[in-house]
C-alpha cells in the first residue's frame, strides 16, 4: 500500500485526529468536557461498529460492556485504591471475559433473536450492578473516583486526560483497521454476509463470534473505565437501555463497517444535543429534536428520495471543485 | 487407479430416501458428470460430500498418496466441511452465492483462507509473519483473478460484475483453496450458448488445476461436449453410469428425463 | 393458597396487557422482518390521547372515548409507517435503518407525551371500579377480569381474521413472502401501512387497559411494558402471533411469582434470565419454526 | 465525497455552537457591565421529578417577581437577577455536563448555581462546584454526607435524612404506638438511606421490621409485594418513595384486600396525593415540616404574589402553596439577601459564600432558617395526617402542638 493510498484511505480519520487534538489550545472546560465525551462516544462506537459492521451481529445490549469497564474501575478503586494503570488489565480481563459469555449462546442462536439475547444480556448486568450493593454500592453509586493515575503521574488537568483519551481513540482506530485489512477481518465479514458460504470456505463459525465478542466487548469496557473517571461517579441508572441505543446510531449514521464514519457519527451525536440546548424555544423538546434528527438523517441517507438529494447536492459541490481546479490550472 | 469414491451412500430426511445407495468413482484427471431431472438429489450429494449434511449410510472414501507415494484410502464420510475443505474438496453454489459487499479480490483472498497460517492474535497488529503471508496470499489471488479473466475487477463489489463473470469469480474463489477435487453445481444455470461455449472450455482447462472434476448440471450438449464419465441419478438412485455415448440412448435415462411416451417418440424419431 | 392464587392472578391479568402490546411487535416483524421500536411509545400516547379526550371533549363516555382513542391509534401507526419507515424500506436497505428511525419516533412520541402531559400521576377512569370477585381468597377486580376476557376476544378475533378475512389472509401473505405479494398485483405499501395501523390498535387497547387497572396514568407508563413486550414476543417465537401471547403469559406469570415469593428486583432479573435460557433450549423461541435455508 | 459533506456540517456545528470565548480573568465582582447577576438554575424539568422541578421554579419566579417590584437590587430598577434555567433530566452525567459548563462560563459569569432536585443528580456535581469555588445550592439534596463531600460550597434547605427518618420513626413506634411495621421504599441513593436509618431507630426503640421491600424505579405493579406484605399482616406499612408510587401503592393495596395504616415521608405528604387517592387517602399519616404561620407577613405576601402568578396551581393545591414552591422561594430570598450584603464590597463567589454561612434566623416561609450552626438545617416536623373535616372534605392536618407533648429527637436518640 503505497503511503499516498494509505493516506487517501484514511483522510477523514487524518481530519477528525487532527482536528480534535489541535482543539483543546482554544476551547472552554464546557467545550473540552464535549469532546471528551465525544472521544469516548467514538471508542465505544467503534467497538459496536466491529461487532455490527464486520461481525454481523446487531446488538442492543453494548452499554452492558461499557458498564462493566466503568464498574470495575470504580469497584477496584474504592476497595483497593488501586491506580487506573493497576486497574487496566482487570478492566480488559472482566470485559473480555463478559464478551466471551455473551457470545456462548451465539453457537446456536441466529437472525433477530441475537438481539434480543444482548438485551437480556444488558438488563442482567445492569440488575446485577444495582442489586449487588456489598461490591457496587448498587444504586448509592460510586462516588469520588480519583483522577487518572497512570503508573504515579496523576492526570490532574482535564486536557491531560482528553489527550489520553484521543490516544486511546487513534489506538481503537488503527487496531480496528489492522483487524479488518486481516485474515480475521475479511472471515468476519465473510460470515456476515453469507454464513454458508463462509462455512463452505471452510470457516468455523462459532470461533469467530467468540473472537469479535470478546475484542468488542473490551474496547467497550476501556471506554467505560475512561468514562468513570471523567465523571469520577458511577452509577447504574446512566448504563440504560438508551445508552446502547444511541451508540446503534452512532455506528449506523457513521456507516455499517466504516470507522471513520462512526468517529462522524459520534461526534455529531455528542454535539448536537448540545448545539440544540442554546435555542431557547427548543428548551423542553429538546429530545424531540434530537429524535427528529434520527428519523431525517435516516430519510437522506437511506431513502430512495433521499439519496437522489444528496447524490444532487454531492455531485454539484464537487463540479463546483472541479471547476475551481480547473480555473487554478488555467491561470 | 481412483480420485474419489463413493460407497452406497444414502441420506434418509424423516421418511423421504433423498439419495438411495449411490456409488460410483472419480478418476484423476477426469470429469465425472451427474445429472438427472430436477429434485434428483444431485445437490443433496454434494451437500454430503462437502460435509453440510451427515449421510445416514455409505461411505465417501478419498485416494491419497502419502509421502512415499504409495495409495492411502482416506474416509471423510460426515467430516465437517472445514475438515473436508482441509482435505482438498471445494464447491460452487447453485444459486450463486459470493461475498456480496466484498471485493472480487477479497472473495478469493477467503476462498484460500484455510491456507494463510496465521492466527486471529496475529491479525491484530502488523508483524513479519501476517505481512509475509498476505502478501503471498495477494499475489496468488491476483494470479487467480488472471486465470478467471477477472484481474482488472479486483477492487470492484462482487454484485457489481455481470452474472458470467460472478460465475467464473466463484469458480475462481473454489480453485482458491488448491482442492484436489472442484465440485461444480450449474456452473452453465442462466448463461447464453456463447458464455456456455467459453464455459466448458474453462472447465476443461481447469484440468491442470485440480486433479479431478465433479460437474453437475442440465445443459445436455456441456455435459455431452466436457464429461469423461456420466452418472445420471433419478429419485435418488443410480440408473446409469458411462461413458456420453451409451448414457444418451440409455432407455432408462431418456423415459426419466421425457417420461414413457418420449421413449416412443425417440425410438420411431431419427436418432 | 390465597396469596398463590392471587399472584396467579396478577400474573395472568399482567400477561394480558404484554400479549396484546406483544402482538404488535410480531405481526409488523413477521411481514418485514422489523422490530418497530414505537409500538411502546404508542402504547403509552394512546392512553395519554384517551386521557386527553376524556377529560375534554366527550367527558364521561369511557365507550366513546375508547373507540376514539383507537381510531386514533390506528391513525398514527399508518402515518409512523408512511412517513418514518416506508421511505427507507423501500430502498431495500438492511432493516437496521428502519430500526433507528424507529427508535427516533420512540423518542419523538415519548416526548411529546412528556411536554403535552407533564410529570405528576393522574387519575384514569376505570370499569367497574371498586367491584370485586374472591375466588377462594384471592382477590381479582373486576377490571382484571375485563382485561383478560377482552384480550382473549381480541386474539381469538385476530386469529379468525387472519384464516378468513381477505386483508387478514393478505397481511399473512405478505409474511410470507413480500415480493411475491408484489408481483401478485396486491397494495403492499398499503397493507403493510394497515398492519402498522392494526398494531398500534392494539398496543392502544393494551396501554388503555392497563391505565384502567391502575386506575392513573403516569408517563412512565410505557418503558416497562414496551421492553418485556418485545421479549415476551421473542420467547414465544418472534413472527407468530400465539407465540406472542403464550410469551407474554409465561414471562407475566413467572415475574408475579417472583416479585411475590422473592423480591420485586429479582423480578426483573429472573424474567430476562428465562428468556436467554429459552433461546438457547430451542434457539428460535417456543413456535419459532427454524428458518429454512437452502444451501 | 459523501463522508466529507457530513464532515463540513459537524465542524460547522461545533464552532457555532460555542461562540467566542474570553479568558478568565480575576472577577471583583460577580456582576456584569450593568451591574447585573446571573444565577444558573438545574432542575429535571423532563423525566422523573419533573413535577417536583416546576413547583421549584414557581417558587423561584416569585422570590423574583418580589425582588422587581421591588425595584431590583438597587431599589431603582437597576441591579437585575437575571436566571439561566437549565434542564438536567434527572440523570448524573447531564447534571455534571451543565456543572461543568455553569463554573466555566465567562459569558455569563454566574454568581451560583441553584439545584438541582433529587441527591442523585446534585451529589455528584458537587465536586465538580467545590473545584471551581462556586456556591451550589442545592436546595433539596437530603444526603447525609452531602455536606461533607461538597466541602464548603454546598448548601441545602432540606434535613438529611439521618434526622428525618429517625424522627419519622420515633414518632411511628413510640407516639402512635406501632411494632408491627412493614417498608416499602425506592431504590434510589434518598430511598435507600431513609431506609437505613429507619430500620436503624426502629431497633433501636426495640422493633423488628416485618418485611422491608425495596422496588426499581419505573416500576408500576406493586400487587406482588403488596401480597406479599399482606402475609406479615403488619398495622402500618410506611412508605418512602415518590407522590406517583404512593398512589399506585394505595390503590393496588385495596384489590389487595392489605388493610392497615398507611405512613408517607414528607416527600409525599402532597395536594397531588391527597386529589389522587381521593376517599382510600383517609387515615393516610404523613409528615410535614413546619407549618405555614398563616399570619406571619413574610408568609401573607408570598402568597398573595403567588396567587396571583399561578391561580390555578394555588386552586388546584386547596388554596396553599406547594410545599417545594416554599423552598425555591426560600431559596431565592436567602441568596437575594446575602447579595444585597456583599453589594458594598462587591459580590465576588467567595464574597458571597462566606455570608450566606452566617445566615442565622433568617424568616424564611416555614420558620427561621440558620446556616451559621455548620449549615446544617434542622427544621421542625410535626406527625400529619389525612382527615375528613366537618365539610366531608379531606385534607391534611398536621399535629401541631405535638412536640410539647413529645419531644422527637430525645426519643429518636439524635441529642
Amino acid at each position: 500500500m503505497k503511503n499516498t493510498a494509505l493516506l487517501k484511505k484514511h483522510l477523514l480519520f487524518i481530519i477528525i485526529a487532527v482536528s480534535m487534538l489541535v482543539a483543546p489550545l482554544f476551547t472552554n472546560a464546557y467545550q473540552l468536557r464535549i469532546l471528551i465525551s465525544a472521544a469516548l462516544a467514538m471508542i465505544f462506537a467503534m467497538s459496536l461498529n466491529l461487532l455490527m459492521g464486520i461481525g454481523g451481529t446487531v446488538s442492543f445490549g453494548h452499554a452492558a460492556f461499557y458498564s462493566i469497564g466503568a464498574y470495575t474501575t470504580a469497584v477496584l478503586w474504592y476497595h483497593f485504591k488501586t491506580p487506573y494503570s493497576t486497574n487496566f488489565i482487570p478492566v480488559i480481563l472482566i470485559t473480555g471475559l463478559a464478551g466471551l459469555l455473551l457470545s456462548l449462546p451465539m453457537s446456536r442462536i441466529t437472525g433477530r433473536y441475537v438481539t434480543i439475547i444482548t438485551l437480556s444480556f444488558a438488563e442482567i448486568v445492569n440488575l446485577i450492578i444495582k442489586n449487588w450493593d456489598p461490591v457496587t454500592l448498587g444504586q448509592m453509586g460510586i462516588v469520588g473516583i480519583p483522577s487518572v493515575n497512570l503508573f504515579g503521574h496523576v492526570l490532574k488537568d482535564k486536557r491531560e486526560f482528553f489527550y489520553l483519551t484521543m490516544l486511546f481513540v487513534i489506538l481503537t482506530y488503527i487496531i480496528m483497521n489492522w483487524l479488518v485489512d486481516s485474515k480475521l477481518g475479511r472471515n468476519l465479514r465473510a460470515i456476515s454476509n453469507d454464513a454458508i458460504a463462509a462455512e463452505a470456505m471452510g470457516i468455523k463459525i462459532f470461533p469467530y463470534k467468540v473472537i469479535v465478542f470478546t475484542i468488542s466487548a473490551i474496547f467497550a469496557g476501556i471506554a467505560g473505565s475512561l468514562y468513570a473517571h471523567l465523571m469520577s461517579y458511577v452509577e447504574p441508572a446512566t448504563f440504560n437501555a438508551n445508552l446502547s441505543f444511541e451508540c446503534i446510531s452512532m455506528v449506523v449514521i457513521g456507516g455499517l463497517g466504516n470507522f471513520a464514519g462512526t468517529m462522524v457519527g459520534a461526534l455529531f451525536l455528542k454535539i448536537l444535543p448540545e448545539y440544540l440546548r442554546q435555542f431557547e424555544f427548543l428548551f423542553k423538546y429538546r429530545m424531540i429534536a434530537y429524535g427528529l434528527v434520527l428519523v431525517i438523517v435516516m430519510w437522506i441517507n437511506h431513502s430512495i428520495p433521499g439519496t437522489k438529494l444528496k447524490n444532487a447536492i454531492s455531485t454539484r459541490i464537487s463540479a463546483l471543485f472541479r471547476k475551481k481546479s480547473a480555473e487554478a490550472e488555467e491561470v | 487407479m481412483s480420485l474419489l469414491s463413493v460407497k452406497n451412500l444414502t441420506i434418509r430426511f424423516g421418511g423421504l430416501v433423498a439419495v438411495d445407495n449411490l456409488s460410483f468413482e472419480m478418476e484423476p484427471g477426469k470429469i465425472t458428470s451427474l445429472i438427472g431431472p430436477n429434485g434428483a438429489g444431485k445437490t443433496t450429494v454434494i451437500n454430503m460430500l462437502t460435509g453440510f449434511y451427515t449421510p445416514t449410510g455409505g461411505k465417501i472414501i478419498l485416494h491419497e498418496k502419502d509421502e512415499k507415494g504409495n495409495e492411502v484410502e482416506v474416509d471423510i464420510t460426515g467430516n465437517s466441511t472445514d475438515q473436508v475443505v482441509k482435505k482438498g474438496l471445494s464447491r460452487t453454489f447453485q444459486n450463486i452465492r459470493l461475498f456480496s459487499n466484498m471485493t472480487a479480490l477479497d472473495n478469493i483472498l477467503v476462498g484460500m483462507q484455510h491456507r494463510i497460517e496465521y492466527g486471529s492474535f496475529l491479525s491484530l497488529f502488523p508483524n513479519g509473519k501476517k505481512n509475509k503471508w498476505e502478501k503471498q496470499a495477494r499475489e496468488e489471488a491476483m494470479e487467480i483473478l488472471k486465470k478467471v479473466g477477472l484481474e482488472d475487477a479486483a477492487n470492484e463489489r462482487a454484485t457489481s460484475l455481470p452474472y458470467g463473470k460472478q460465475r467464473k469469480l466463484e469458480i475462481g474463489r473454489a480453485l482458491a483453496s488448491h482442492p484436489k477435487v472442484l465440485l461444480l453445481d450449474e456452473p452453465a444455470a442462466g448463461m447464453n450458448p456463447a458464455e456456455k461455449k467459453e464455459l466448458s472450455q474453462f472447465i476443461r482447462s481447469l484440468l491442470n488445476e485440480v486433479d479431478g472434476i465433479l460437474l453437475i448440471e442440465h445443459d445436455m450438449k456441456l455435459i455431452m461436449d466436457i464429461s469423461d464419465k456420466i452418472v445420471v441419478l433419478n429419485h435418488g438412485a443410480k440408473i446409469c453410469e458411462g461413458k456420453p455415448e451409451e448414457v444418451q440412448n440409455n432407455e432408462e435415462v431418456i423415459e426419466a428425463y421425457l417420461g414413457k411416451k418420449g421413449v416412443q417418440r425417440n425410438v420411431t424419431g431419427s436418432k | 393458597m390465597a396469596k398463590f392464587l392471587q399472584i396467579l392472578v396478577n400474573g395472568i391479568s399482567l400477561g394480558s396487557i404484554y400479549a396484546l402490546t406483544a402482538i404488535g411487535y410480531s405481526l409488523i416483524y413477521s411481514i418485514l422482518q422489523l422490530i418497530n421500536m414505537s409500538n411502546a411509545a404508542v402504547f403509552l400516547t394512546s392512553a395519554v390521547i384517551f386521557y386527553a379526550l376524556y377529560s375534554s371533549i366527550t367527558a364521561g363516555q369511557v365507550a366513546l372515548t375508547f373507540i376514539l382513542t383507537l381510531l386514533a391509534a390506528g391513525a398514527l401507526g399508518y402515518v409512523i409507517e408512511l412517513v418514518a419507515i416506508r421511505p427507507i424500506r423501500e430502498k431495500g436497505d438492511s432493516n437496521t435503518y428502519a430500526l433507528i428511525s424507529s427508535i427516533g419516533v420512540k423518542t419523538i412520541l415519548e416526548q411529546i407525551c412528556q411536554g403535552t402531559f407533564g410529570s405528576e400521576i393522574k387519575s384514569f377512569p376505570t370499569l367497574l371500579a371498586g367491584k370485586y370477585i374472591d375466588i377462594m381468597g384471592a382477590r381479582t377486580s373486576a377490571i382484571q377480569i375485563i382485561i383478560i376476557v377482552v384480550t382473549l376476544s381480541i386474539l381469538f378475533v385476530m386469529n379468525w381474521y387472519t384464516q378468513h378475512n381477505r386483508v387478514g389472509r393478505g397481511l399473512r401473505a405478505l409474511s410470507q413472502n413480500l415480493n411475491a405479494c408484489h408481483l401478485m398485483g396486491m397494495p403492499v405499501n398499503t397493507l403493510i401501512g394497515v398492519s402498522f395501523a392494526v398494531g398500534s390498535i392494539l398496543a392502544a387497547v393494551s396501554g388503555v387497559a392497563y391505565c384502567m387497572y391502575l386506575s392513573s396514568i403516569s408517563i412512565s407508563v410505557g418503558a416497562a411494558i414496551g421492553n418485556k413486550a418485545f421479549a415476551a414476543t421473542v420467547l414465544g417465537g418472534i413472527g407468530v402471533l400465539k407465540g406472542a401471547v403464550v410469551g407474554g403469559y409465561i414471562l407475566a406469570v413467572i415475574e408475579s411469582f417472583v416479585a411475590g415469593y422473592w423480591s420485586m428486583s429479582a423480578m426483573n432479573f429472573v424474567s430476562f434470565s428465562v428468556i436467554i435460557i429459552v433461546l438457547i433450549i430451542k434457539p428460535t423461541g417456543i413456535f419459532g419454526k427454524k428458518e429454512q435455508y437452502k444451501v | 465525497m459523501k463522508k466529507l459533506l457530513s464532515l463540513l456540517l459537524v465542524v460547522l456545528m461545533l464552532i457555532t455552537s460555542f461562540g467566542c470565548t474570553k479568558p478568565e480573568d480575576k472577577v471583583e465582582s460577580a456582576a456584569d457591565e450593568n451591574g447585573d447577576f446571573h444565577i444558573a438554575v438545574s432542575l429535571p424539568y423532563t423525566g422523573t421529578n419533573a413535577s417536583y422541578a416546576e413547583y421549584i421554579d414557581m417558587g423561584i419566579k416569585v422570590a423574583l417577581k418580589k425582588l422587581e417590584n421591588e425595584g431590583w437590587l438597587n431599589g431603582d430598577g437597576t441591579g437585575k437577577i437575571i436566571c439561566d434555567y437549565y434542564d438536567d433530566k434527572n440523570d448524573a452525567t447531564e447534571g455534571a455536563t451543565i456543572a461543568t459548563k455553569v463554573t466555566t462560563s465567562t459569558e455569563p459569569y454566574y454568581l451560583l448555581e441553584v439545584g438541582s432536585f433529587a441527591s442523585g443528580v446534585s451529589y455528584p456535581c458537587a465536586n465538580i462546584y467545590k473545584e471551581a469555588e462556586m456556591v451550589q445550592y442545592a436546595l433539596t439534596c437530603s444526603k447525609s454526607d452531602y455536606l461533607a463531600t461538597s466541602g464548603d460550597w454546598g448548601f441545602s434547605l432540606s434535613m438529611t435524612q439521618d434526622t428525618a427518618a429517625a424522627r419519622v420513626a420515633a414518632y411511628d413506634i413510640k407516639y402512635l404506638n406501632f411494632d408491627k411495621i412493614a417498608l416499602i421504599y425506592s431504590n434510589d441513593s434518598w430511598g435507600l438511606e431513609t431506609c437505613k436509618f429507619y430500620t436503624e431507630t426502629a431497633e433501636k426503640l426495640g422493633v423488628q421490621l416485618l418485611a422491608s421491600e425495596k422496588y426499581d424505579d419505573g416500576q408500576q405493579d406493586f400487587t406482588s409485594i403488596l401480597t406479599k406484605i399482606k402475609q406479615t399482616n403488619p398495622q402500618l406499612v410506611m412508605c418512602f418513595c415518590a407522590e406517583n408510587d404512593i398512589v399506585l401503592i394505595r390503590q393496588q393495596a385495596e384489590t389487595v384486600g392489605l388493610s392497615c395504616e398507611w405512613q408517607v415521608s414528607s416527600k409525599s405528604r402532597t395536594s397531588n396525593v391527597l386529589q389522587n387517592l381521593g376517599d382510600l387517602g383517609e387515615g393516610l399519616y404523613g409528615i410535614y415540616a413546619k407549618t405555614k404561620d398563616l399570619n406571619d407577613p413574610v408568609y401573607i405576601e408570598y402568597e398573595k404574589l403567588y396567587k396571583e402568578m399561578y391561580p390555578q396551581k394555588f386552586a388546584d393545591d386547596n388554596n396553599t402553596t406547594q410545599k417545594y414552591a416554599d423552598q425555591g422561594y426560600n431559596c431565592m430570598m436567602t441568596v437575594i439577601w446575602a447579595i444585597k450584603e456583599t453589594m458594598k464590597t462587591g459580590t465576588t463567589r467567595q464574597a458571597f459564600r462566606d455570608k450566606l454561612a452566617t445566615l442565622t434566623d433568617f424568616p424564611g416561609v416555614q420558620g427561621k432558617l440558620t446556616f451559621a450552626t455548620g449549615r446544617k438545617i434542622l427544621q421542625i416536623q410535626y406527625l400529619s395526617r389525612i382527615v375528613r373535616g366537618e365539610d366531608g372534605k379531606l385534607k391534611w392536618v398536621n399535629f401541631e402542638d405535638i412536640l410539647d407533648t413529645f419531644d422527637v429527637d430525645a426519643v429518636a436518640g439524635l441529642k
